[in-house]
Parts: C-alpha cells; structure tokens; sequence
C-alpha cells in the first residue's frame, strides 16, 4: 500500500521558489504561465494496515512530521498497488 | 537476473582497454578474465586510477623536505606544523560529473576529498575550490555557476567544514569542459596518523556507511549495450547523489573510532569504490584480501556482483580491523547510526578474491592491478600554432583615450569582479578558526592548540599557461606562494591538480610534461615539495581540449597567526610602496584580453631569484608587523592591485593618491602583469624601518604615494570614486550571471 | 555555571559554541547528547547550529523528535534559560517552544555575512547584558532563516515584547535593504512569553574572539551568568 | 486551467531525505513504514490554452526546466478548475 502525500505552502506563505519559477518559464517564453506554486511530494510505503487504519495513521504523521501548520497545508491519499 | 555477457576483445574495448591491455590481463591470469576480473582491470587500469599516461612524468616533481611527514602515494599528503601537529590536504578533480550534473557533481567532489583527508585521521578545518568555467555569456555557463556553487555550498555546509577560499575563472576554453577542483585541509595529531593498509592475517575487512547502489558504474556504456537490454531504464548507471548528512556522522564516527585501538587501517571508497579501496590497501600491506560480495548493504535488489565491485555510491569506507575488535567498531558506528558490517579478511596469498553465491568470481594477483599496471611514455610535441600565438606586436594596440574607462571595465571583468557572489554562499565561518575569510590573498585560519596559523591559497592562470605551459605552470606555484608570503604564511608545501586534454594526443603531453618542469623547478627554487595532487585528462569536446590548467593549491605556516595581514588599505595616511619591477610585459594579459581581445604573446619572464627574495622580505616584515596592508599584482596589473587595495575591504572603500614613474607605455605600466611585485601600505613611524630592510637586501621598491580621500587618483592618468568602483566591482559577477 | 550544548547528529556548530563558553568565557560545558534524556544538571542550555539530520524535510523538523528535547521542552517550561542559533532556532519554532516557522531565504541561496541586529528587548534572559536599541555585528549563515508567522502572531509577538533581535543598516534602521533572507518585519530572534526561551538566526558564538571579526556576540552569552 | 506536475527522484537515485525521513517515521514508532521518496509538487496555473496545448506545453516545460532529467522522473495532469 502506497500514501502519496502532498505538501503546499500555505496562500498566506509567500513561496520565494515557485516565484523563482514562474519567473524563469516566463523568460522561457511561457506567457500562458500564471502564478506557480512548489510543494512536497512524498511517497510512502505502508505494510500491514487496512485502508482505513492507514488513512488515521497517514493523517497523524502528516499531523506530526511531514507538514508544518504553520507554513503548509497537506493533503494525502492511500492507493493499493 | 541477467546473465554475465561472454568476455572477449570486444567487450574489453568497451571498456576502454586496448587490445594489448587485454591480451596483458589474459597473460597475466594465465586465462581470459570473467567479466567481473574484465570490470576490475578497467578500472584499475584506468587513466583516472592508474595514472598510466602521467606516472613517469610525476617523478619529476620534488616531494620531500624537512617538514614532509607523507609525500605523495598515501590518500593525501601530511605537513609538521610542529607542536605535535600536522596538515593533511590534497586537492582533487570533479569535472566530468560537474558537467553532466552540476550540483551533485560538484557536491560528490567535496565530499570525496573530505573523505581523503579524515580516513588518514584528520579532522577537516578547511576547504577551498578552484572553478573554471566557459565564457560568461556561453548559454550553459550561467546554469553551470549556479548548479556548482550550489552543490559545493550544499554539501560543504551541510557537513560543517569551512570553504575558506578559491578562485573562479571563466574562458571559452572550458566552455565544453568545465574544471571543479575542491581542496581540503585537516589537522591530524603527528603521531596519530591513519594509513590505507591492510595488514595482519586474518583481520576482518569492514565495510562501513551508506549502502551501495548503482550510482556511476563506469560500465555505463555496457549496461546499455545488446546483452542487456531486456533490463529496465532503473537498472541503468545512475548518477552519484551525496548525502552531507551521512558523511556528517561518518566523520564524526571514523575520528572517534581512531580515538581507541581498533584499526590496522582504514580507506575511502572513491573512484572504483570497493574495488579501488581494497586493492589499494591490500597492495600498500603488501598482503592478499578475499570479499564476499553477498555481505556488502545493498540499496536495491538484483545488485549483480559485477555492479558492486565497480559502483561509486558515496559515503562509504573500508576499515580493516584488529581481529576480534568487530564488536568494538559496530558499537562506534551504531552510536552514531551507521551501519558496519564485515565483508572479509586480510589474507597472505596476495590475491585480490571476491566471492558470491559461494564462488570465486575474482581471482587476481593485486600486484598486477597496481605496480605491474601499464605505464605509457607518450609522444610529446610543441603544438605548431604556438611561436605564432606568441607573437605580439604593441605598435598594433593604439593606447586607451580613457583609463578610468579602462579600469572600471577591468575590475567588471569576470575574472577580476568581485567573487562574492560566490562565497558569500559558503558558510566560511563553522568550526570557529577562520581568522581571514575569502577576500584577501590567502584564507587563513588559526589552531586552537597553538598560537601557529595555515594560509592557503589555490592558483593558475591558465592563459599563461596555455602561451607558455612551462612558464604558466611556474607563475602558478609562486603566485600561490606570493598570496601566502604578503599575508604573512610561510609556504611550506603545495598540492597539485593537472587539468588537461587527451594525453593521446603529442600536444597535450607536451603541455603536461612543460607543465611539470614549470613545477618542479618553480618549487625547487623557492624550496616547496609537491605532497599530494591529482591528474585529470581527456578535459576535451569535439577534438577540442581545454587550456593546460595546473591547479596549485599552497599551505603555509604562521608562527603567530596574529601578524597576519589583509590586502586593503587601512588608515588614511599610510605611504603606498610598490615592492619589485616594472617591465613593459602586456603579453597574455587581461587588459589584452578584455580591452584588445586579443589572447596572444608570451606571458610575463619570471626571476625565481627574485621572485624567493621578495617572498621573504615580506615574511619578515610581517613577522615585524611593518605593513598595514600587502596585495601582489596579478590579472590587471598594478592598477588593478592599487584598486582593490582600495575597494576590498568588507566595509567600506577608502581612496589613494599615487604617482607612477617610468617611461615605459602607459598601458603596461598600468595593467601589464609583470611578476614578483606586491602593493603595499606603511604607517609613516613604520616605514624607515621597513625602507632599511628593503635597502639592505637590495630589493628594488618605489614609493607610490599615500592613502586617503574617497578617490583613486593615478597621477596623469586616472581618478574615480572609489566607492563607485567598489560597487560596480562588488555587482558585477551576479549582474552577469543571471 | 554550567552550560549544556545538545550535539543532534548534523549539529556543526555544537564544538563551537562548547569553545566559546568554555575556552573563552570560562564557562563550564558539556556536550548533550541527542539520545539521552539526562541533562547532567546543567543551569543553561544551547541548541547548535548546523544541519541536524542534514536538514532533510525541513530545518529542524527531524531533530526536534530526539529524546532529549523532552527534558529540554520541561527545562524550558521550568523557566530554564534555552538558548537556539540558527539550526537551534528552527528546532525551537519546530517544537512549539518558540512561536513562527522559518523558511527558504527570499533569494533562494544560502547567505554567509557579518550582519548588523538591534537589540529590540532586554527582559530576556540573553540580553539583560545589552542596552535597548544597542546593535550588534554577528555573522549569519544559512538558507533557511526567513521568519514567518501569521499576522496574529506577530501582532501578539509585538504586543507581548518578544521581539528580541531585528536586521539593521549600519545607522541602526530595520529597512528592507538591511533585510538578508526576506524575514517577517526584519526580525532575526524572537522569545517566549517568559523570556527564558530566545531564538535567533544569528550566530553569537561565532562572534567573541577579536581575531576572528568581533566580539559583540558575548554578550548573550554574559547576560545568563553575569 | 492548472497542471499538476509530480517530480520524483528516479529509482536508483539515491534520495536521503526519503532515507532519513523513513527512519524517523520508524524512531516515532510507525512500523508499518517501508521505504519514503520526497520530491516535488508543483502547481502551475495556465490560461488561454486548449486541454491537448497545455498537455505539450508543460510536457515542454518540465522537461526543460521543472525536472531534472538526469536525476528526476515527471508526471503532471492538467485540471480545469
Ligand atoms: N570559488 C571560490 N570559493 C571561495 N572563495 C573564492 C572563490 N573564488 C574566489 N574566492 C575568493 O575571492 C578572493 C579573490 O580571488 P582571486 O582574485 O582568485 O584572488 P588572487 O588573485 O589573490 O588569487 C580570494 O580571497 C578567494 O579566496
Ligand atoms: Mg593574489
């Protein structure tokens, strides 16, 4: 079972590198590109848990470890392979 | 897993080894190799590993003197700082990686030469790079600059040792090849220094650090090839990724187990990792070792045994054991949560044997794979182009309408602009010693155990060296030794690293072996040994090589640290002295460059005689703390030298007001970049006595005029606000990067 | 008195900061380990800079599950004085002790200068020693120094005088000029409610030897024990 | 219109933070945790272009600068809002 976990700068949290970013597909010539924001993305190996458990347990270490309330948001989902 | 393609001719061309290199291995062996033994003699056969192109010419150099504990031949080289204490540094290249992959290139070159000086047991205090890049404006260098200088900082910092210095230079010449030479000092206790050896029958061989992987298998080529392809796109090379985190503790660990007697000895896995390190150590104990490949920590699945003994997964370490002190060693690692496991033994048949699954897949005499490895003496031929790139005819050259014009393009200039975009990356400060950070001549950093300092500086002009490699090469080992002598640090010793082309080629050899003479006699006459260096080849694009580029990195001693001196001036009313000659010398030059672009003549004639006599008149007068400030003239000239006398200092700039005598054109007396002269500032109480030095050893010195004001006035010549130019000095760099 | 450095695995600045309270302010201190819980009885604690657990995640985020930062967080609620530099400082905001967060530098890079702060407060327990409005000259370096926390916060930082240290120009002003990571309000430390507890970006241990560049940074070292 | 572009170290790739994350999972007792790989999530909002135009514009994009071919794998989608 696999957690893919997504973590955003908060919209109040200014996001020096998705600036950086937008900026430099701008001076690529991307006129269509807008306003870029950059996250995490982390991939988690779970064993052993039921669906369930694992989305209490995956929210909890997010809770605790991946994210920090007070410059990120975090969304996650539990998919089988 | 995939079977092990047949070994033939074929396959041992693909991996780089030439027909009568192969037929030597089947000499040898008695028997054509597994494809295992075929990976292992690739890569110590290699140039990278066995130096074959450049062993002969090596002997030249001069690499033992007094204070030499350890010349060349062990993991870095070993100075006496007296007191019980000693230098251990050397300096290494990362170019190919840097190019392909700038940030983890550049990252895995530190941490590889942190590893070379902590596994003789010392603790790195310092680090410096030698940078070299295309032309500013070349499409890729932009990105290059910022991958690299990132990476070095990611990981320098990260791991917590100080990058204290360096030099960057950009030239079309690298603008296919760009040169990462990372650089790093420890302090050892003399008599508690750490070799790679392997000794003592039956001592367990210990693998310790990160597990291994598939990073930068040298097979690459093969990996893809027909016999493979039915592998996937993960199993193929992958590029070495440094983890600072895990050297962090590796360091930390491997001192701590040198504290107790546990080890016979101890190597870094570099180039050819397991290979390389356990043959090494097995050739320096003069004794056998057997590995049995199913114990090494693997990363992924379906590792083969082919891609452990060549895989170049950073982080790793091989310690060989004092049997029965197993338990001793995993109990230091596992504090702090690293893994050690044993892998082997010390054996006295002096083969190198690796089993798997229970058989014997390597079988060679070490010897053959190090001393009886081939050595070439390759043809070397003066390029035919040289003599007429020599030439230079001035009367071509009108004289600049406007100096000023002329000085504030110079100190924008890549070369000479401000490096500060650079270092101000690095965290030059952890580990509380830097007493002179990047800024000045030569970084310096004090010993807590004593009141002694180190100066080191890295150097080469590699235009000089591409006009004159002999010549070129010399300028650089005193020019690094200048920077030590005006900051007050004896030079004691160097470590080289030669960036060339491909040595197949007459020209390039003919460029390394000037290169090597310009060295050795350099050193000869200022009496420095070469202790430690690297050789990297095959610098070359498209049949194109790069400029000679024979990286010096020089160590010095203060025996009190607080008579160091910086290059800016510091009081208004100091007496500016010029100490050395003037010659109309334009040749190679940066102002030819920049303002003629022209990249011809020969580089400025070099009196060693002198050069030593002003070294050490500037020693002494800094042990008698006569100079407020001491800068040596290089790119630019003596205006240049005068300017960021001026415009250096981190705070703030401060004007001087100079007159320049001599009939010579104005140019070259201005910007010409004759050797063996050094700018310097006086207090007025101090100079008759520094007057009387300079008097009675001879030394030709001219009064300039003073420091003060807010501009830079060059009498007849030039004046500029010194704060204007400091700025513009200051923004160039990253206002040309972007 | 006697003073406890915690050593995270990836602390750098930890042998640093031992030399400056003990080989240069005649202080007694001890290296804590990060798997201990015991503090050794110590009267004041440090927490280094440097890149614990290599910074993976997020500054300070790993290290500030290590066991002894349960003893340190009960220390510090016992009114202890605790002392974060740089990396210390992230870990503090990451265990709550200190309110914030601190983020990738506005430019991106890692930033190593000698930067000018003004002493915003001097109730706390590491600048009793300074006079209000003083500036000091400590070195920065780092790449995740950018204060952040949301208006609230700050509005009760100020309200609450917990504002500790500001970047400034050389005349003293907190401009945005003198602003090296594009922190929140040119701040470079903050305190906790009771003063006991000071974070800051800047490294004071790095800053009390005149041959090194300065000794400006003894004084929150003195204003503990003096 | 707005595409969300995943970035992941490749296979091989050694990634220590998902190493150094994992063990930390493990130290705050969740078994069940096997293997962890971090790389990037990042939003980038577009305008003006059809469905199948974002799809190669950002395919573009990432292959130019948002990944790092050498040491990264890429996937996006492009959702309308
Ligand atoms: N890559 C670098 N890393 C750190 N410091 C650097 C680097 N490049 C240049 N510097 C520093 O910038 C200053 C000027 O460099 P350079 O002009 O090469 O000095 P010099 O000409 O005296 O050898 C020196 O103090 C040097 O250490
Ligand atoms: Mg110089």
């Amino acid at each position: 079972m696999l957690a893919k976990v997504y973590v955003t700068p908060k919209k109040a949290i200014l996001d020096p590198q998705g600036k950086a970013i937008a900026l430099s597909l701008h001076a690529l010539a991307y006129a269509e590109v807008g306003e870029v924001r950059m996250g995490k993305y982390l991939e988690v190996q779970l064993t052993g848990l039921s669906h369930q458990q694992a989305e209490q347990r995956v929210e909890e270490m997010c809770q605790r470890l991946l994210a920090n309330s007070v410059t990120e948001d975090f969304r996650f989902e539990i998919v089988e392979e | 897993m995939a079977p092990s393609p047949p070994v033939d001719l074929q396959l041992a061309h693909d991996h780089g080894l030439s027909t009568d290199e192969y037929n030597q291995i089947v000499q040898t062996l008695g028997r054509s190799p597994t494809f295992e033994e075929l990976g292992v003699f690739s890569v110590m056969w290699s140039e990278h590993c066995s130096y074959k192109s450049s062993r002969h010419f090596l002997r030249r150099l001069p690499t033992t003197g007094p204070a030499i504990l350890q010349g060349p031949g062990e993991n870095a080289g070993i100075v006496d700082l007296g007191e019980g204490l000693a230098a251990v540094f050397k300096i290494e290249s990362h170019n190919h990686p840097s190019f392909i992959e700038p940030y983890h290139g550049a990252a895995t070159g530190v941490g590889g030469i942190l590893r070379d000086i902590f596994t003789m047991g010392a603790r790195p205090v310092a680090s410096l790079n030698s940078l070299r890049f295309g032309a500013i404006d070349h499409p890729r260098t932009s990105q290059l600059v910022k991958g690299v200088v990132a990476g070095i900082g990611g990981y320098g910092n990260s791991v917590g040792v100080p990058t204290v210095g360096g030099e960057v230079y950009f030239d079309s010449g690298y603008n296919g090849n760009i040169l990462v030479n990372a650089f790093t000092l420890g302090i050892a206790r003399a008599d508690r220094i750490f070799r790679a050896r392997a000794a003592g029958v039956g001592n367990p061989v210990i693998y310790v650090g990160s597990r291994t992987g598939r990073d930068g298998i040298h097979g690459a080529s093969l990996l893809a090839s027909r016999e493979f392809d039915e592998r996937s796109e993960e199993l193929r090379p992958a590029v070495q990724v440094g983890d600072p985190f895990t050297e962090n503790v590796l360091i930390e660990a491997c001192l701590e187990l040198m504290q107790h007697d546990l080890i016979v000895g101890i190597q870094d896995m570099g180039a050819a990792g397991l290979t390389s390190s356990s043959v090494e150590m097995a050739d320096r104990g003069e004794a056998g070792i057997v590995l049995t490949l199913d114990d090494v920590p693997t990363r992924e699945e379906e590792i083969t045994p082919y891609e452990l003994l060549l895989s170049e997964s950073q982080e790793r370490m091989l310690i060989v054991a004092k049997d029965g002190c197993e338990e001793a060693v995993k109990a230091v690692f596992d504090k702090w949560g690293l893994q050690a496991v044993v892998i082997g033994e010390v054996t006295d048949d002096g083969l190198f044997r690796t089993i798997w699954h229970g058989e014997e897949v390597v079988r060679i005499p070490v010897p053959a794979l190090t001393s009886e490895a081939p050595v070439y003496e390759r043809r070397a031929e003066q390029p035919s182009d040289l003599v007429q790139r020599q030439q230079l005819d001035l009367t071509a050259f009108p004289l600049p309408t406007d100096y000023a014009e002329v000085l504030s393009t110079l100190v924008t200039t890549p070369n000479i602009a401000s490096k500060e975009w650079v270092y101000r990356q690095y965290d030059s400060l952890v580990g509380g010693n830097t007493v002179v950070q990047p800024g000045s001549d030569a970084a310096i950093i004090r010993l807590k155990e004593s009141n002694k300092g180190i100066g080191i500086s890295v150097d080469c002009n590699s235009r000089y060296c591409a006009l004159d490699p002999y010549r070129g090469a010399a300028i650089a080992v005193v020019e690094s030794a200048r920077n030590l002598a005006v900051s007050g640090a004896k030079p004691v010793a160097l470590s080289d690293c030669l960036n060339f082309g491909n040595p197949e080629k007459p020209e390039v050899m003919w460029q390394f072996t000037q290169a090597i003479d310009g060295i050795r006699d350099a050193c000869e006459a200022l009496e420095l040994a070469v202790v430690s260096g690297n050789v990297s080849f095959y610098n070359e694009t498209d049949g194109r090589a790069i400029p000679p580029t024979p990286t010096i990195a020089m160590v010095g001693i203060l025996e009190d640290v607080t008579q160091h001196v910086t290059q800016w001036f510091k009081h208004t009313g100091d007496i500016i002295v010029l100490l050395g000659e003037t010659h109309e010398e334009l040749g190679a030059s940066e102002y030819l460059a920049v303002i003629h672009e022209q990249e011809c003549g020969v580089p400025p004639m070099l009196d060693l005689e002198r050069e030593k006599q002003l070294q050490q008149i500037c020693l002494q007068a800094c042990r008698e703390r006569l100079f407020s400030s001491a800068h040596d003239v290089a790119e630019g000239g003596l205006a240049v030298a005068l300017a960021e006398s001026c415009i250096t200092n981190p705070h703030s700039a401060l004007g001087a007001r100079v007159s320049l005598q001599g009939d010579l054109r104005p140019d070259a007396l201005l910007f010409g970049e004759s050797q063996s002269r050094v700018v310097v500032s006086v207090q007025p109480d101090r100079w008759p006595q520094l007057q009387e030095l300079l008097q009675s050893d001879g030394l030709p010195h001219t009064v300039l005029g003073e420091v003060g004001g807010t501009e830079l006035e060059i009498l007849g010549h030039l004046k500029i606000s010194a704060a204007s130019l400091r700025n513009q000095w200051r923004a160039a760099l990253g206002r040309q990067l972007t | 008195m006697k003073w406890g450095i915690v050593t995270f695995p990836g602390s750098n600045d930890d042998r640093d900061a031992w030399y400056c309270l003990e080989a240069v302010l005649g202080q007694e201190a001890v290296l804590l380990w990060h798997k201990d819980q015991d503090l050794q009885g110590v009267e004041a604690i440090v927490l280094p800079g440097g890149f614990s657990y290599g910074d993976y995640l997020r500054a300070g985020a790993l290290a500030r599950f290590s066991p002894i930062m349960h003893s340190v967080v009960d220390f510090a609620n016992a009114g202890g004085p605790v002392l974060g530099v740089c990396n210390g400082f992230q870990i503090l905001c990451e265990s709550g002790l200190l309110p914030g967060a601190l983020v990738r530098n506005r430019s991106l890079s890692f930033i190593c200068e000698w930067v000018s702060i003004r002493v915003e407060t001097t109730r706390t327990r590491f600048t009793s020693a300074c006079s209000a409005g003083e500036c000091l000259s400590i070195p920065i370096k780092h790449g995740e120094g950018c204060y952040v926390a949301d208006t609230d916060t700050v509005q009760s930082l100020t309200d609450n005088d917990q504002i500790v240290f500001r970047y400034v120009n050389e005349t003293g002003a907190a401009e945005r000029a003198a602003n090296p990571n594009g922190a929140l309000h040119n701040i470079a430390g903050v305190t906790n409610p009771n003063g006991n507890v000071v974070g800051l970006m800047p490294h004071p241990e790095h800053a009390v030897e005149a041959l090194l560049g300065g000794e400006d940074g003894r004084k929150l070292f003195t204003s503990v024990f003096i």
